[in-house]
């Protein structure tokens, strides 16, 4: 009965509004109702799981006209992939608010940017609309640039600058590619439900709009060459903004890849399928090696989160490639709960290195040792999250995992060479745990110096560690809303 | 071709050339509108002779004449006025002097 | 033959305006008095200014006496009493007249003396006044011709002369041809009081004879003028055209001495004011008067 | 060789050379008077070929032009006597080739054009008069009472120019 | 609620219970330990009398976590819990003085509840999670001491180790769930041909690494650095146990050929780890260099396929080594080192704890009436009587050797009169826990015929009596050996080489990290190159748009402004002619006209 989905959509955005036109309000009062208003986009994303998606196709449809000449309307709806990745991203824009009330520079343009960038994500998630979700897309990017740009560290001008130019001249062949599939339709309309049900355009000009989709969506889960943002947008990035960098906003990469490269044209995908699977594991593996040889600890969880993506990558790929529909079913399922439990996991990572940065003003591991003494709850939150990250079963990412891995070996045997990263990976965060963590503690850091996580860290750290074991655990309430989704697609 | 018509004829163009050589060659305004007068003349005195010779019916030809005259009366008033006021001003109507127009 | 005749006469009848002037100006009617000055100016020595412009000096008199006689060449004293009728007659005794002003311009630069000069230049102020009243009751007396011609003209005012016809025309006509033969009102180039003499300064003896001869001419063609003009030329019921001629030329010349002598002297700049602020638009008014009249009472 | 052709030619020297003359003179007063005798003998040579009136009014209406211009001749030149014999003339030559060339071309003119007939007679003056007039008020009603009006605008512009300005006592002179 | 979530969730309740309570550690560990240890014996009863049970849960789609209760998981899971709950009772002892308690005995109880899932996994995903929990649960027990030297680096080792080791079984379990279709191991027993000749050998790799076989066998002994408790419960009985397990379980569907390289890979791992042990100056190294080899001698039970065999030792094993552990333990307590030269003559010190370590020592060596023997003969009599005999049995018999030898030095070493030990408290605690393990250790061979009937599964009788005299003797031999003559001869020129562990060429150092970090290197160094690269495109873009406006101003605006003047200077040459002198002016116009006239005649005459 309600427009669920538009509410949820559009509830942060009436938040931002609040938020500015109250320019006298004290930050507490702002951040308040940052907290609030997300709080209720999180009920919003609880109700729209708990109506649960439909057999085929989108469920929680609603659309109004908007350029009816032209076919674009304000379509929304989800799906098994979009409805999990909408409550992931709900969940982590409340935990950001809370850990971030704690900001007073500016606080009512912050809880701004944010309200305006989770509306944008949502929206992305739930658009049906290829002109909506380019929108919502570019949306996004704004926000999250004045989020580095203003509340950054040392050298943010330049990594906001880097960031917003690189994804942005990035996101130019997706409208290029979105056009193409435009006019490929015939009765001319921009509805994604038409595109993905009969894919308008094959041959040659499938290829080159597949070609164009991919260029955006490698630079925007960095793929390999198209990576070098990433890094440096973490790095300068205030700490809420990296945990939605990586815990949303790679996601659009992913997603769409799935939803528009996949789904729209399948066939060039298939054919292309091979080089992608080539791109999935280098990226994967350079990753890996890449944050193995990293000195700052928010480069390291940055560099990590592009091995993740390249899971994904290499899941996606391996799909298109599956022909028996079961293998491809587990494939997409594994890279979709990769994306979940990466937004998870890495968040709760990013967080941790926030609030280690907050105390120590320094992301150089060489700089800490045997701070598990010191800050005893952050040390093993930490612990926890870098065995979830680097997927040890019983956590977030390991279902996930093991199913792309299961899926890649039945369908390209030579691909399971990936499965070293997870190795890799497990080296650099024992390393890293054993470099700041264990050992004999400095002087440096004593009690007074650090203190430990103080209520609000844990309020906001505790969800995120709490949703990770629960998936880790039991995946089977995700698993089967996306499976009901990716066992259905059928090209 | 009947001689009178060439003498007329010749005759005002001996007064073309000589108002034409006055109104170049003298310095003083007057003296220009004296030279620019007896090109007016040798002007009435071809239309008097083509009137006579050629159309001697048509009173038209007349009425030119008397048009002439209304000019040179036109061009000395304007002329003088000119002069006296460039006089007033100036002291002197010598051309030499006026090169106020220098573009 | 008619030529000769009329020079003739034209040569008594300035005999009789000398007469007359003297008369006038000295209160003694003596009949002889103007030869007996005539010999005295011929047997005076007649001198020559310094650095006199010779030809100026020597033709200005003779110019005078010249345009006088070129008036009178049009001037029908009897219906066939007339040296040339030409088609543009009232015109030509204008255009005549003309020359009485180079002459005096002449007369007046020729010796080169200021007094000369000055009188000279005040004389073309006075022609600038009078010429447009001479010009425009000559048009009206036109219009009711119907023709240029004089014969033409005395003949149109066989029913009614043009004195009563268009009165305002005659007065303005009368007062201008005072002003153009520089009778007494008008006498300021000539007068002894204002510039020693004027013109006449500069000359004495023979030319100054000349000068005078031609003066009195053209008081009696003027007065024959306005005889053709107004009062009906020869027209008259008892006397012969030609004896009605005389009379009338007679008393109109009577009447211009002696108009004069009761006015004091106007300056040309007077003289010039009134012209142009009153006598032209009376002129313009009489010559619009005569349009209707014509017109309505052909 | 006609009378007719004897007085054109005779009078049209005589208004060739008093041109001639107005320019030669050092004597300004001369100059004005050798023009009036100028435009007199073409007046005259209108009367010679029967164009009457014209020649009545040229005579009688360059007469007072030509006064009037010895007058502003003598206001405004340095030497009206002409004693001093000064040359106010420059660029001489250039003006003596442009008149010869001038005359030549319209001499060439006249005889190499082919007029057409020439009428020989030409209606008596006193019938010329009458058309002149009925010509003036009647086809070229317009264009003569333009110059009409011509003439009055350009009186009262040259008296509008020549008059003295009033040295208003103005009042916002400091 | 059924037995077999009891028996996992026993463990794992008190765990969260003593993390939240954060009071009585002790006690909460023994209560779960001892409810897990019911529930597995109320299971083995279950099975004994044939009732075999089953737990589904909901895992991934279409691929169920099964969690079976059959004679052999029955059996494992009840010597975990057993040996467990007595290890507790030691460590309540051992850790009275830590102030840690709170978080040992939790990783504990998480470690035991692991163990039990894995023994009792029914299908691979399970299997495999459960894998994974343990090698955490053992870095976090490994890294309990963090603080002391090398403990982190030991933990962090011992994780890498077992982890990529690991990835042999992640990659089985994917080629048996592919090939047979479900993730249930005992159907996927039936595979055959290729695959199962890979996923057989990728087992062996997993089970290397967990057992910590020869090539993979250096981070058991630096795994000591870790509490005595998890020494014994860990890297003796449960955890090291998993890859024999894991090989005995899946044994019926290995092909000979791998067979034959596990009893190799087990061969050679005897031989080496047991000359490490007997080069060894520490005990606690040497017991866990011996466990490797007597977990080379299961293997090659099962490489000469008789899987049982391995079962049974491994059952003797678990419960002898532990009672090894807990001896060495107190020992340590006593002595504040581990070094075989402080521990010179503790046994006097200890006389009761020294009797049972040398009852433990015997039965490891394979004295007759103990526990030991019976296991270690059958696994001669299977080496005697498997295909390539020429291969085990030596391999056997040398690995029985060595084992007397390094037990008969240890006791010589302790033995010796010298030094003083400090008191020891909580010995009553670990005194408990000790005696009930080496009883169990001395009269398990009581049990072994009631498990074959268990198990159904009857030991050949052929050439037992051969298998006996040969194990008998060299058992005897590498005591005298032991005793009599210290390490430097009888090891010689291999001794500094054993005690770097035999690596070869660096051993896992620099054939696993060196090249890691090497890569790690390279694209760090192509990262700054990329980055370098996409600043250097910003830049070209910079230079290329002042160059576009240096263009522009330059050159092209330069070229209007000369335009311009030489427009100006045309114009000023152009204002001369206008001089304002009338008559030049006058002159011009006339020629102009001129021109004019005379062009238009021209044009008149030519057209």
């Amino acid at each position: 009965m309600y427009p669920i989905v538009s509410i949820t959509v559009f509830l942060p955005l009436l938040g931002a509004l609040l938020v500015l036109s109250m320019r006298k309000a004290p930050p507490q009062a702002v951040h308040a109702i940052g907290i609030i208003t997300s709080g209720f986009t999180l009920l919003g994303a609880l109700i729209m799981w708990f109506r649960g998606v439909n057999e085929t196709g989108f469920a929680q449809l609603e659309q109004i006209d908007w350029m009816p000449s032209i076919g674009a309307a304000y379509r929304v709806g989800v799906d098994g992939i979009s409805l999990p990745l909408v409550l992931l991203t709900a969940l982590l824009f409340f935990v950001t608010f809370i850990y971030s009330s704690k900001v007073r520079k500016q606080s009512h343009a912050f809880v701004a940017l944010m309200l305006l960038l989770e509306t944008a994500s949502i929206g992305a998630f739930t658009a049906l609309d290829a002109i909506l979700f380019y929108v919502f897309f570019e949306v996004s990017l704004v926000s999250m640039y004045f989020m580095i740009a203003e509340w950054g560290h040392e050298d943010r001008q330049r990594a906001a600058l880097m960031f917003f130019i690189y994804t942005f001249l990035g996101s130019l062949p997706l409208l290029l590619a979105i056009l193409g599939l435009y006019l490929g339709s015939d009765p001319h309309t921009f509805d994604m439900r038409v595109w993905i049900s009969n894919p308008p355009l094959d041959g040659m000009a499938a290829t080159l709009a597949l070609v164009a989709m991919l260029i955006t969506f490698a630079v925007k889960t960095p793929v390999f060459p198209f990576h070098t943002w990433l890094p440096a947008a973490h790095v300068q990035a205030p700490a809420a903004g990296s945990v939605i960098l990586a815990g949303v906003m790679l996601k659009f990469g992913t997603y769409g890849l799935i939803r528009f490269a996949l789904q729209m044209t399948p066939d060039a995908f298939r054919e292309a399928g091979l080089v992608i699977l080539g791109f999935g594991v280098v990226a994967a593996l350079y990753g890996a090696f890449a944050a193995l040889a990293q000195t700052d600890l928010k480069r390291l969880v940055a560099y990590t989160s592009i091995n993740h993506m390249g899971y994904i990558i290499v899941g996606v790929a391996i799909a298109a490639l599956a022909s028996d529909p079961a293998i491809r079913a587990i494939a997409l399922d594994g890279s979709v709960l990769q994306m979940i439990s990466h937004g998870l996991v890495t968040g709760a990572l990013f967080l941790l290195v926030g609030m280690l940065q907050d105390r120590a003003h320094t992301r150089e591991m060489d700089q800490f040792g045997g701070l598990l003494k010191v800050v005893p709850v952050l040390g093993w939150s930490f612990v926890l999250a870098a065995f979830a990250s680097l997927g040890l079963p019983g956590l977030a990412h390991f279902p996930a995992e093991f199913q792309i891995f299961l899926a890649t070996l039945q369908v390209e045997p030579f691909a399971i060479i990936v499965i070293i990263g997870i190795v890799i990976t497990a080296g650099l965060y024992l390393r890293a745990i054993a470099q700041i963590f264990l050992g004999e503690v400095g002087d440096k850091w004593t009690t007074t110096t650090m203190a430990d996580l103080s209520y609000r860290e844990l309020l906001a750290l505790g969800p995120l560690l709490a949703f990770t074991i629960v998936l880790g655990v039991a995946p089977a309430w995700v698993l089967d809303v996306i499976h009901k989704t990716t066992s259905a697609l059928q090209f | 071709m009947s001689p009178e018509l060439i003498i007329a004829l010749i005759s005002g163009a001996a007064l073309f050339g000589v108002g034409i050589y006055g109104a170049l060659s003298q310095t003083n305004l007057v003296m220009i509108m004296m030279g620019i007068e007896l090109i007016l003349a040798g002007a009435m005195v071809n239309l008097v002779a083509f009137w006579r010779y050629l159309h001697p019916d048509v009173a038209a030809g007349q009425m030119f004449v008397l048009i002439i005259m209304t000019v040179m009366a036109i061009e000395m008033a304007v002329g003088f006025a000119v002069a006296i006021a460039r006089f007033r001003a100036i002291g002197s109507v010598e051309m030499e002097e006026a090169t106020e127009l220098k573009g | 033959m008619t030529t000769v005749l009329i020079l003739l006469l034209l040569a008594i009848g300035a005999y009789f305006v000398a007469v007359l002037e003297a008369w006038v100006s000295k209160g003694r009617f003596q009949l002889a008095a103007p030869l007996f000055a005539a010999i005295a100016l011929l047997g005076r020595e007649s001198i020559l200014p310094r650095k006199p412009d010779r030809l100026f000096f020597e033709v200005g008199p003779v110019l005078l006496l010249l345009s006088a006689l070129l008036a009178a060449a049009v001037i029908p004293l009897t219906p066939n009493l007339i040296i040339t009728d030409l088609a543009t007659g009232a015109l030509f005794i204008n255009a005549a007249m003309v020359y009485v002003l180079v002459a005096l311009l002449m007369a007046g630069w020729g010796p080169d003396g200021a007094y000369g000069m000055i009188g000279g230049w005040r004389f073309l102020g006075q022609l600038i006044a009078y010429a447009m009243l001479i010009v425009m009751p000559l048009t009206a007396v036109a219009m009711r011709a119907e023709s240029l011609v004089t014969t033409q003209i005395v003949v149109s005012q066989a029913g009614l002369w043009n004195i009563i016809y268009q009165p305002l025309g005659f007065v303005l006509f009368f007062i201008a041809s005072m002003a153009l033969a520089f009778l007494p009102p008008f006498d300021m180039m000539i007068a002894k009081g204002e510039l020693a003499g004027g013109v006449e300064a500069e000359y004495t003896g023979m030319r100054l004879a000349v000068f005078r001869l031609g003066r009195l001419v053209l008081i009696i063609t003027l007065a024959s003028a306005i005889v053709i003009f107004y009062l009906g030329g020869w027209q008259g019921s008892g006397l012969p055209p030609w004896a009605w001629s005389a009379v009338k030329i007679l008393l109109v010349t009577a009447g211009m001495l002696l108009a004069g002598r009761f006015m004091p002297r106007i300056r040309e700049a007077h003289l010039l004011y009134w012209c142009w602020i009153l006598g032209i638009p009376l002129a313009l008014a009489n010559i619009f008067i005569v349009g209707i009249l014509v017109l309505e009472f052909p | 060789m006609t009378a007719q052709m004897f007085f054109i030619g005779f009078f049209g020297l005589a208004g060739v050379w008093f041109g001639i003359v107005v320019f030669r003179t050092y004597s300004m007063v001369r100059s004005a008077l050798a023009l009036l005798f100028s435009q007199t003998a073409l007046g005259a040579m209108f009367l010679s070929m029967q164009a009457e009136f014209l020649g009545v009014l040229q005579i009688m209406m360059m007469a007072t032009e030509m006064s009037i211009m010895a007058i502003f001749m003598v206001m405004f030149m340095m030497d009206p006597g002409g004693l001093g014999e000064m040359d106010m003339t420059h660029q001489k030559r250039l003006s003596l080739g442009v008149g010869i060339t001038a005359f030549v071309s319209a001499v060439a003119v006249a005889v190499f054009v082919d007029w057409g007939p020439l009428a020989t007679t030409a209606p008596d003056a006193v019938q010329q008069t009458a058309d002149l007039g009925l010509e003036l008020l009647g086809r070229s009603m317009l264009i003569f009472e333009t110059a009409g009006v011509t003439i009055l605008t350009a009186m009262i512009a040259a008296t509008a120019v020549a008059i003295q300005p009033v040295k208003k006592a103005s009042c916002h002179e400091s | 609620m059924n037995l077999i979530a009891i028996a996992i969730l026993a463990p794992l309740f008190t765990a969260l219970l003593i993390l939240l309570l954060r009071r009585t550690p002790a006690l909460l560990a023994l209560l779960g330990a001892s409810v897990a240890c019911v529930a597995s014996l109320m299971l083995l009863a279950n099975v004994a009398n044939g009732i075999n049970s089953e737990l589904l849960l909901p895992g991934l789609p279409d691929m169920p976590l099964r969690l079976i209760a059959t004679p052999l998981t029955a059996l494992l899971s009840t010597l975990v819990s057993v040996i467990a709950s007595m290890v507790l009772v030691y460590a309540v002892g051992y850790m009275q003085q830590d102030n840690e308690k709170n978080r040992f005995f939790a990783t504990m109880l998480l470690f035991i509840s692991a163990m039990q899932t894995l023994v009792l996994a029914g299908d691979w995903i399970l299997l495999l999670s459960a894998w994974e929990l343990i090698g955490l649960s053992s870095y976090l027990l490994i890294g309990f001491w963090y603080r002391k030297p090398g403990v982190k680096v030991a933990a962090t080792r011992a994780f890498l180790v077992t982890r990529s080791a690991d990835l042999g079984l992640y990659i089985a379990a994917f080629i048996l769930i592919a090939s047979t279709g479900s993730s249930d191991i005992a159907s996927s027993l039936n595979t055959s041909g290729g695959a199962a000749i890979a996923a057989g050998l990728l087992l062996l790799v997993a089970a290397m690494g967990k057992s910590a076989q020869t090539p993979l066998h250096d981070w058991l002994q630096q795994a000591m650095a870790g509490p005595t408790p998890v020494s014994a419960l860990l890297h003796s009985a449960t955890l090291v146990a998993a890859g024999a397990i894991l090989l005995i379980r899946t044994a019926p569907m290995l092909p000979p050929e791998v067979l034959l390289v596990i009893g190799i890979v087990g061969g050679i791992t005897t031989v080496v780890t047991g000359l490490i042990a007997l080069g060894e100056s520490d005990l606690k190294r040497m017991l866990a260099a011996s466990t490797s080899s007597q977990y080379g001698l299961m293997l090659i039970a099962v490489g000469a396929g008789v899987p049982m065999a391995a079962l049974l030792h491994l059952i003797a094993h678990a419960a002898i080594k532990s009672s090894l552990f807990l001896g060495a333990g107190v020992f340590q307590h006593s002595r504040e080192s581990t070094l075989l030269e402080q521990l010179r003559g503790v046994g006097h010190d200890r006389p009761k704890i020294f009797l049972g370590f040398v009852l433990a020592a015997l039965a490891l060596a394979g004295i007759p009436p103990l526990s030991g023997f019976f296991s270690k003969d059958a696994i001669i009599a299977a080496s005697l009587n498997s295909a390539n005999i020429w291969i085990l049995l030596p391999f056997a018999l040398a690995g029985t050797l060595l084992t007397g030898g390094y037990m008969a030095r240890a006791l010589r070493i302790l033995w010796q009169k010298k030094g003083e030990s400090q008191p020891v408290n909580g010995l009553r605690w670990m005194g408990a826990g000790l005696g009930v393990l080496v009883t169990l250790a001395v009269i398990l061979a009581a049990f072994f015929p009631g498990i074959e009937s268990l198990l159904n599964f009857q030991l050949s009788e052929t050439s037992q009596i051969t298998a006996e005299i040969l194990g008998l003797s060299a058992a005897l031999t590498g005591l005298a050996l032991g005793w009599s003559i210290p390490r430097q001869r009888l090891l010689g020129p291999l001794l500094p080489w054993a005690n770097r562990g035999f690596a070869i060429a660096g051993g896992f150092d620099n054939l696993m990290v060196r090249p890691a970090l090497a890569i790690a290197g390279g694209c760090e160094k192509l990262e700054r190159i990329l980055y370098a690269g996409v600043l250097a495109t910003g830049h070209l873009g910079l230079r290329l748009a002042r160059a576009a406006r240096h263009n522009d101003e330059q050159r092209i605006d330069a070229a209007i402004f000369s335009f311009v003047r030489s427009t100006i200077n045309l114009g000023s040459k152009a204002r001369k002619l206008q001089s304002g002198l009338i008559h030049r002016e006058l002159a011009i116009s006339t020629v102009a006209s001129a021109m004019i006239l005379v062009f238009m005649l021209i044009t008149l005459l030519v057209y």
